[in-house]
């Protein structure tokens, strides 16, 4: 119980860290700093003149929708902790908090600007970009001269919301037995780096872009990119101990379905936002379409789940229902603004039986993923961007196939060598005895419901 | 001074209290646990995997009596407890060699009361 | 525990309902399908003209209410949940978790076009209109001159979001006894038919429009069409075993009291787009203003229950505490805009008032509520009305008995003829050994907490 | 267990209690009715006018901010009961639940006419107004002429949500031992009078506002304001039992951390309300950039203490994090609106770790806070708006200090008061038995989880 | 052997467990009970209905002991637990045939310390 | 008749459970409890101040066996719960006077199984 070896070991790394952090704040501070003169003046005297009406709304908007994508979060870390056991709660909510953190500082350090480049900044064909370190903008950022729909600082703030979601989606499938080092470790490089990367392929104007690959909120950019990371993690990381035994699959049963019910909730709410704010305006029309389809995938994906888990499991699961609606989300947010509203039913309602589906499957190849996070984001966000070539006006079925490979190429490649870079250096997994005492013990040293008398394993 | 231990279904707790307070037995102690015996326990199914229940919710209830209570709350108990229907329960009677209220440090039969 | 012979009639009911899920998204398919390129092509090209602008903020407001009556499907199920049994929780749950789902479909289905048919399209009298199956609009559905205040899509998301709600209430007063299935059955038939069919007089320009009944968001067209459903529920469905001994009532305690209060702070979050969104515009003065008498009222509610609760229990109640919340909150529903603002505290503590003694009362009855929705719901539904006659400028307390007895009436009827086809079909009531040992494990075979040692009786 | 002589007299001064709400009540009316002819009429016939355009869309995201604001409430109930003991949770709800009612219908009856009497209606210098009872407006209060963000009724609605936080804040350090009377008595009080009183030196055009004191959205005003009554009733009421044993300290865990976690991301989202709303019109510059700081901050204080408490405790404590994030947040409240990015980041850095040495500090000297409300608000609320003395440009540190050093004199001394009184009067504390078994059913009769076998010391 | 149960107010664990520690009873399994004795409940009331809560939250401790040990333990416990007040609790104390240590197969005495 | 009780780690119930079929011994009851003994517990610390826990999460199980029983029942015991390290637990045995199945009132050693 003293401090030995490894942990002083690790109190330099931490050290190392918390130097690269100042490093990065520097960063950002310098480049904030020669823009603050006139970014902060304009603040001052930015007049509301006529011709910033539209602006303003819009604007307004794209806030609301950000505060709407940051809910999500929350949403994240409840389904997360209530589908898992009492014992790891505290670890999980842990790294659902520190996502976010992490990725607006980081999407702030290196993030907006790798996935942003702007037209000039291209280092490579257009695959990659980087305009430089930090956030800053002159008076134009604040103005529609940057955009008719938002500042600089709201289209920050709206992005740097969506990138944390990606880290998200991994923590799910590989709970309850990685390292938090490892974990927060591994999330850091890959939403500062890879899903601003990837990214910027289609929303930074790079080369998918050009291609007319068409992927309206991210059911691919985001929702994909973090499910590859989440298959490989959690091949790597390797299933929970008692999960398989010789020939069956045991149940590990979440140990708070209301939370888990407050999350799904929270991450529709937020889905207002994710969709409806990737508008990038508050145009009437296409906002208020976009919100029924997603809405009506949403429905149909609760109702498509309900129906094949009655049938599969003879009895209706509610976390099968509560993923078949996140399925229904993760399926049509690439194509919520070019499906019709039947499509958009159909969009969902395959969707949620394709995860009932793909659960039980998932189970079988013995790769196990506690909250359905490849199910729900993998597998629904490649059938809702192909689904964008079959019912998608003018869309190309082989360009949506196209898109979908290539990020899940660059998502497996990078995750892979992420996850064993990680593992050579820290390790992946906690011991086995850590793990049967639960994490919550182990690596935070405390309870997540201290007062009352729980099982370990029943 | 025995100590009668019973396993009984939760619900028949009420019932059991009350035939128990009828026969003037005021004391106990009760807890929480799971059982298995002849019911068969029953399937949950989380998320596409069947778990076989067998530990079913129960409830235990330990009361220390003097000679000539044991009868009486052995009967008590039963009458609350029993429906006919498999799970209805056990009840256990073991030895007590010494009981101690701590508030008075009386000992034996008068403190058990 | 082998599947018998009712449970393979299930199957095949199952299939039905199935089916006619089939034809229903059919429906909306063909009807959406023919507008589609119409839709879509003004989505593409709506461009921002000055003359949108207040049609943009208006309509941005209105989805923000959408939003805000969304998450009150969560309030509700918080709060039902809550105040139930750990070992009903999971099914209590389920059956909110659908009921928003299954309520949006159904309303795309038939519900809209029921509630909102149209000068041309009542069938009889004004007592009955339909304009066709399913959802769809043309390019003038996007502007102005569809409505001042919001675009179609809009109109159908907000109105949609409110449908699902009338279920929602009677499932809090049928909780812990009636049967999944019959549930499921019973409230998609009310929340498609019953509630947009009751709604239509109002709100859809029908003969209670004409007569000058005023029920400004609803606190009968929503809160006592769910309140009499619920009523009839309860009443039919008997109440819980051991709820009434031989002379006694038993209390039967809610599992988990701080979800009931996330629950009643979302429904007070949600109410604000409720009643704000009613305006059916973002008129600052007329919102601002229904904003302060929802909140005041709200607050009354709160001090009105405490102060009764203590009063009456000799220590104050948190349940009946955010009963009053609620109470204060479905009573100034009806006026939010035309009573004062003394007159909306007044309105608040009185429902605060009456909500607990409703509550013993039902008891006194032997109708089991679990959650108080019928004094919730039903009596500060009815209290709410009458009041606007009391305090609302120019508005007839005649008129406004008529409106509480005609929807009143229809609503008994109608609930009472389903539930008992229900009844008669299906059965409404589980087991008693399912009861005790829990729908969770009855309906779902799961649990909601299984990681820690509860009691089932005490 | 029968009545006795004490709890007489409390039903009567809960009579009393009821005369002086009624009194207060009519009070609002009598001001309402006055105007009511007006301000309805006025509702009635506001026509969107093309001038009117702006307005709508400032008083628009002002309502959507005051919406953020009430969400806070719900985000402190959860945060204080999740790290207390189960055997309080009821109370502390309670308290949580009745402090924003009881703040809304005060602020109504004096709070808004105390906090920003008007120019004409300085009663002594500039240190305290008072401009009548109620709340009441002319067709004026809902026009730009008002105010070009928001209509009368917005301003009462959003600062009435401010106001009630104050009292939440004490709450959290005085909970697990103080009777709710007091309690209820006490925060009626506070957040009446003392809380407006203060903040009308600044926001309401007093002596502090003319002397260039800075405070955007209230880390004096709101947080230390709250955060010094907090101390002053930790030191009064006294430690928990058991919380301090000769030599050492004693850890009371929470029983709920992911209601914990649910509370902080409220916390967060509200703030965007909090800090976002503070700029009184939905400017898109200023807004956006406010939005930004806000988030970099809160995000910043998140990994600060993270590293802090790792680095102190061995293993870092989730409750740390999640009290580092409301350290960023009340730290940056005073000056997200004149702070670099750079700043913002370092000032929630710095509050993320000066919370948990603050933490630790305290309970050296043995001033017990259950939920850490001193080093949250008291502490990082002086830091903020030091800060801005700082970093922000052109203000000064000495004039900063000076506004910390008055209002916290001034509230040291009201609080102090209010609390002496109190005891006097009724006591401030529960019996050593109430303690021990719990103030869920010494004060309400009821457990807040009765399903469940629990712990109530380990 | 003896096997000592003793049902105690919880608050009073700590007291108990510091008592035992100083008695050099190191080894012990704690459980959380309900009880009733001469201690009368008290009235929740719910939703405006009154319910007589008359079983209270125990803490149950059983410890076992070789003879030379059972009165320092009894002695311990009453330091530990009593308060003087009603509902301070009971020690119970049985007699135990064998015990033995899972991990090493040892019995008898050997194996309880 | 005699009555078996273990303490064992929480994560081998499901071991000890099929080690107890394949005994055939298929009634037992079982809580959660909390105990120390070898182990030496671990240290909490929350918000800054460090708890000591020496009570560790154990399961009990009580199983009330014939003579003929006992071996076989505590030979599976040992057999799913034994890892080797501290912690593994205990098992004790006393005897048990009087057995009765609530259902038929059936009485000793039939009641028993
Ligand atoms: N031999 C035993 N040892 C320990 N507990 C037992 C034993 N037999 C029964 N029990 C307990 O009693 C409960 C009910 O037993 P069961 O055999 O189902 O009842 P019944 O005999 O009425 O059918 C079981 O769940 C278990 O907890
Ligand atoms: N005869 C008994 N059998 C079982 N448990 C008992 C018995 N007597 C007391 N207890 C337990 O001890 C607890 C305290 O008993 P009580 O009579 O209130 O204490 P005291 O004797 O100190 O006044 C009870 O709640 C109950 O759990
Ligand atoms: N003398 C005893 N009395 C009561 N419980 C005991 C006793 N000895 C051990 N236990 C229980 O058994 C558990 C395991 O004991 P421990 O000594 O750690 O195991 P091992 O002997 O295998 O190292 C303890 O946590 C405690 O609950």
């Amino acid at each position: 119980m003293s401090r030995n070896g490894t942990e002083k070991k690790w109190s330099m790394r931490i050290g190392i860290f918390a130097a690269l952090l100042v490093l990065a704040v520097g960063s950002i501070a310098r480049g904030a700093e020669e823009a603050a003169g006139a970014s902060e003046m304009s603040v001052a005297h930015s007049p509301p003149l006529p011709s910033n009406v539209m602006f303003t709304i819009h604007n307004t908007w794209m806030m609301v929708a950000a505060f709407l994508v940051f809910i999500m979060h929350l949403g994240f870390a409840t389904v997360e902790s209530g589908l898992n056991r009492a014992k790891n709660a505290v670890n999980i909510l842990f790294k659902n908090t520190m996502i976010p953190a992490i990725g607006l500082l980081t999407y702030a350090v290196v993030g907006f600007n790798l996935m942003y480049p702007g037209e000039g900044n291209w280092l490579l064909g257009k695959i990659l970009g980087f305009s430089g370190f930090g956030i800053r903008t002159d008076a134009v950022g604040l103005t529609p001269a940057y955009n008719p729909g938002y500042t600089y600082w709201t289209d920050f703030l709206f992005q740097g919301m969506f990138a944390a979601t990606a880290a998200t989606i991994v923590s799910g499938a590989v709970c309850e037995r990685i390292k938090l080092k490892s974990f927060l470790v591994f999330s850091t490089l890959y939403v500062a780096i890879v899903y601003p990367w990837v990214g910027s392929w289609k929303w930074g104007g790079g080369w998918l872009d050009a291609k007319g690959f068409h992927d309206f909120a991210g059911s691919t950019l985001v929702h994909s990119v973090g499910g590859w990371a989440a298959l490989v993690g959690a091949i790597l990381v390797g299933p929970r101990l008692g999960k398989y035994t010789n020939g069956g699959v045991r149940p590990i049963m979440g140990h708070n379905i209301p939370m888990v019910v407050i999350g799904v909730f929270l991450l529709w709410l937020g889905w207002f936002g994710f969709n409806g704010g990737s508008v990038l305006s508050a145009d009437p029309g296409i906002v208020s379409y976009v919100l029924v389809t997603t809405s009506l995938a949403a429905s149909a994906g609760a109702v498509g789940a309900m129906l094949t888990s009655w049938w599969l499991q003879r009895k209706p699961d509610l976390t099968m229902v509560l993923n078949g609606i996140l399925a229904g989300l993760v399926g049509i947010t690439a194509g919520a603004d070019v499906v019709s509203v039947p499509a958009s039913v159909v969009i969902g309602l395959l969707a949620g039986i394709l995860v009932v589906i793909s659960v039980l499957v998932m189970d079988r190849f013995r790769v196990d993923d506690p909250v359905g996070a490849v199910s729900v984001h993998l597998v629904c966000g490649v059938w809702g961007t192909l689904a964008v070539g079959i019912w998608g006006e003018g869309k190309s079925f082989w360009t949506q196939l196209v898109g979908v490979l290539a990020c899940g190429f660059a998502c497996v490649i990078a995750a892979w060598v992420l996850f064993r870079a990680v593992r050579a250096l820290i390790g992946l997994r906690v011991s086995p005895e850590e793990e049967l005492a639960g994490l919550d013990i182990g690596e935070h040293g405390m309870e997540a419901y201290p007062d009352f008398q729980g099982f370990l394993t029943k | 001074m025995k100590l009668i231990t019973a396993i009984i279904q939760p619900e028949k707790l009420p019932d059991v209290k009350a035939a128990l307070f009828e026969a003037k037995v005021y004391k106990m102690t009760v807890s929480n646990v799971i059982g298995c015996g002849q019911q068969m326990g029953y399937q949950e199914t989380y998320r596409g995997t069947i778990a076989e229940v067998n530990l079913l919710k129960k409830v235990r209830i330990d009361i220390a009596v003097n000679e000539g209570f044991v009868r009486p709350t052995i009967d008590a108990i039963i009458r609350g407890a029993r429906t006919g229907k498999i799970g209805d329960g056990k009840i256990f009677v073991s030895d007590l060699l010494e009981c101690i209220r701590i508030r008075t440090g009386e000992t034996g039969s008068e403190a058990i009361g």
